[in-house]
């Protein structure tokens, strides 16, 4: 008998994802794994993700609704552009919240209780765009504060550092601020990782891991590009902004770009390392960190 | 907009200044992403007067004070700026000690601000399903702002269309629908928004009703064409001022330590 | 109670490898701290037939199957467990993942233990401000008993005593005043009490009440035995059996890799 | 001007405490500042601790109210013996929980919230013999849980192994598991250290600093004898089975022997570094963990 290794494909995980599901996106982005949901055109997901990374979920047409507290943008534009068009058209859901009510229904979740109350919001109009919070009395000294309710997540999608074959997981510089919310709130988490490492040198600094019993661990070198990873990349913005100029130009009714993009980075490979192959090495090590 | 002043100095520039000069020694600051100016506020206050501030982004708590540059970083989400870092100020629970958050300051923007700092990042329109902009989100700010010992307005532009009377939608409760006790009527702890930064002046709130009023109009500007960029009826300070101009020593620190590439200058 | 078989086992080392058997790979072994019988058990089947099994002490989570050997710690506190960590289970924040507790299993004692698996922690008598005897309180208990997947009842004694009709106060609900929605009824997700273990026999809960029902007696132990050391009627199983031995290759790994100081046989 | 360092004493710690106050007692157990707190004869304090080090505090006469969710014993004893019988004669006011519970009320005062929702404690006798439990029903499914009440703290004292001036604190082995609960309630903090170090060395490892921002820090090695310290030395069993032996026949009514105990560590010494001149340096080294 041994113990069992999580390491898992792009397809393996991409498996677990149906339509409709409720899908988290970390950050850094796991933009290997965001590309393989795009390639095998999944759809009508809920999204919990921020950002441009979210923005390519909802240009590749696999999103019905999201929960984000940020959808900002960049190069050029003050709003990511395909969230900014679906959910000005209707297209798109947007379960409004900000940072601290959206924690707080993770961590409800996470402590298995069907709400947590919060103070942030009070005040503001985010129970009233967004049903589902209500607003309370504590049950103590009467304050008004807002209840929200225990959000789920079916799979959660990070990338890091490193991790081990057994799903212990150490981020280099500290994981993005809500990765592990969303680990501790979803069914199943897969982590895509820098680099595969032993589990002698998990043991080494046990403080360092920021997530055990990682579902599947994929391995993913540059599986953030063009975002950061912290300790290895700086984000690619050159890319980006040909991602953000397309886009754009998308939700303006001229499709071709944005085609031209998903077709070569994303349709056109079958795999993360294909998709490398189409960046070319050149590009990827001028991102070095410092 | 740039001055035509012996200093020939820029107007963002000018609020850096002006906004490092709000900020206390022990200050815990906190800057969002893509905010230029309190990054460099935050920067030059803490090389000057600030020793035992403390710098918060992305996560990472630091105190670079003896560095002898602390260039603002390249884009947003540069994560270079941790490797300052002394601890990470959330370590996966970003909300698990805001009691402690009287001690932060905070800056923030919006696609609208109404007269009593209330803060928009919703988005404009009537149907929130369906509005004419969808703007980014609320980010930390509702959060941010309900608890932090103070904070402030810091915006790009100053037209009708940014500063009205009633926001469509808020994001960030400032001073409700006015009066000193709009905050404390809620249960809400922080200290509420201080200051409204722009390019054309500053603002304050009236102590009694909490209305923004005009407390000191930028070199160049005058009172009209505030009133005229603004969608509000403002309130003058009886105290009204020209905003003090940066000091050489400021302007040098600025330009050498905080920020050699000339972000504030293009 | 040492027995006279051939193999000349103690009461403990035969309820630690009875336990052992409880015991699934994959599952997540929370002990508490001076428990030695669950302590080795925990350890025996993780040797034995657990190499996906987690073991969590002291805040740390480790996996120590391909270790040679896995002694026992020599007192409760004794932190050079948390050398094999490999990460820790809470860092800082214990219930922050209660959701995925159905993987754990716990095992819990008690000054006073009811007929349908409540367990008493806080102290004997009616007056909770001067009890006839103060017990050293809940520990997590009540939160773990609430939401882990199953556990075990494990105690060192059994005595009328302990094993009452009601406990005078419940810390850890195990079901209720019975039947089998016990804990449905209360929203309370975690798989309830599996089995009592004492140095007596193995008792499990009737699937229609939820009471306390003989499984099986230790080797020597008459069931008159049993219920005369015990508070309440109990009921006896129509499948009841002695409870088996430990195999000749149980006890020698129990005693040469988990227990090799001979705690389970002094 | 310069960055202020927060390297205190034992006697500008204690000088925060007056009596009456809600101390909380981290684990490992900070024993320098209790044997000091001992020393100036506090009084009436409601303590957050557990276990034999809670026991002292109560057998020095500083104790009327104890938060608490556990108090055992060891050495011949299930549970701490000052404790237990304070407990007993109704001397010593108990707040019963749970660590859940505890965690809760912890958490919700770290959060600004006048309570937070807990379920473990559902079907306990908890909210009947403590009435600050309230038993609630959710906002927003009407499941049944207790609302704990926010839970404040004076002054933490926490013992941990390394600290720069500035108040990073470092623990080797993880820190134990309440003390980042308290430190995050706790008005002030006060950490004792086996070791200050150089802010470089807290710069090379951040994701390692695990309290920011302590109020104080007291160079104390072996601060945290007679127990144990992770990564310096282990708990001294046979100087516990004293004091426990030496409290446990105060109960009966033989004073004798706890007076004596405490008079040679805690009463004729006036610091930490005196108490350890009186347990000797070879006994300290036989406590190597290793």
């Amino acid at each position: 008998m041994e113990r069992q290794s999580v390491l898992a494909t792009e397809d393996e995980v991409v498996n677990w994802i149906e339509d409709g599901m409720t899908i988290a996106i970390g950050e850094p982005a796991p933009m290997a794994m965001v590309r393989h949901i795009i390639r095998n055109r999944i759809s009508g997901l809920t999204i919990i993700g921020s950002g441009i990374a979210l923005d390519y979920l909802i240009a590749g047409g696999c999103v019905s609704k999201v929960i984000s507290y940020y959808a900002g943008g960049g190069f050029g534009v003050a709003v990511a552009p395909s969230f900014r068009h679906a959910a000005q058209t209707g297209e798109l859901e947007v379960w409004e919240c900000d940072e601290g009510v959206l924690t707080s229904g993770l961590e409800a979740t996470a402590k298995g209780l069907p709400f947590l109350p919060w103070r942030g919001g009070v005040g503001t109009s985010l129970p009233e765009v967004n049903k589902d919070l209500r607003v309370m009395e504590d049950p103590i000294n009467g304050e008004i504060l807002l209840a929200v309710p225990a959000i789920h997540i079916d799979v959660a999608l990070l990338h890091a550092s490193k991790a081990d074959v057994y799903g212990n997981v150490q981020h280099q510089g500290g994981p993005g601020w809500i990765d592990l919310f969303l680990r501790r709130a979803a069914n199943r988490v897969a982590v895509q990782v820098e680099k595969i490492i032993p589990n002698e040198e998990v043991r080494s600094d046990a403080w360092a891991t920021t997530i055990s019993n990682a579902d599947a661990v994929i391995r993913a070198p540059y599986g953030a590009h063009p975002f950061y990873s912290r300790g290895h990349y700086v984000q690619d913005k050159k890319h980006l902004k040909l991602y953000v100029d397309a886009a754009t130009l998308a939700v303006t009714g001229e499709q071709t770009y944005i085609e031209e993009y998903f077709r070569r980075h994303v349709y056109q490979t079958t795999s993360h390392i294909m998709y490398l192959e189409v960046i070319g090495i050149t590009r990827l090590l001028s991102l070095h960190e410092y | 907009m740039r001055y035509s002043s012996v200093d020939n100095f820029t107007v963002q520039e000018l609020m850096a200044v002006f906004l490092a000069r709000q900020l206390k020694d022990g200050d815990h600051l906190q800057v969002g992403v893509a905010l230029p100016v309190p990054e460099a506020a935050v920067r030059l206050a803490h090389i000057m007067h600030g020793p035992n501030m403390e710098l918060i982004f992305l996560g990472a708590r630091m105190n670079v004070h003896q560095l002898e540059q602390l260039p603002l970083p390249e884009f947003g989400w540069d994560n270079r700026v941790v490797r300052w870092a002394e601890s990470y100020s959330d370590r996966g629970h970003r909300f698990d000690q805001v009691k402690d958050w009287y001690r932060r300051v905070f800056f923030i923007g919006g696609v609208q601000v109404d007269r009593f700092g209330n803060t928009n990042l919703i988005g404009i329109g009537n149907d929130h399903q369906r509005l004419d902009f969808r703007g980014p989100g609320s980010v930390g700010t509702a959060t941010l702002t309900a608890h932090v010992g103070r904070y402030y307005i810091v915006l790009n532009n100053h037209t009708p269309r940014l500063l009205v009377e009633k926001c469509d939608f808020i994001s960030a409760f400032g001073w409700g629908d006015g009066g000193p006790d709009a905050r404390k009527r809620l249960g809400i702890p922080g200290g509420g928004p201080q200051l409204c930064i722009t390019p054309l002046c500053v603002m304050d709130f009236a102590e009694d009703t909490k209305c923004m009023r005009l407390m000191s109009v930028h070199p160049g500007v005058t009172v009209d064409d505030v009133k005229d960029a603004t969608g509000f009826p403002l309130e003058i300070s009886d105290k009204l001022t020209t905003t003090k101009i940066p000091s050489l020593e400021e302007l040098t620190i600025l330009r050498s330590r905080v920020d050699p590439h000339g972000s504030l200058r293009s």
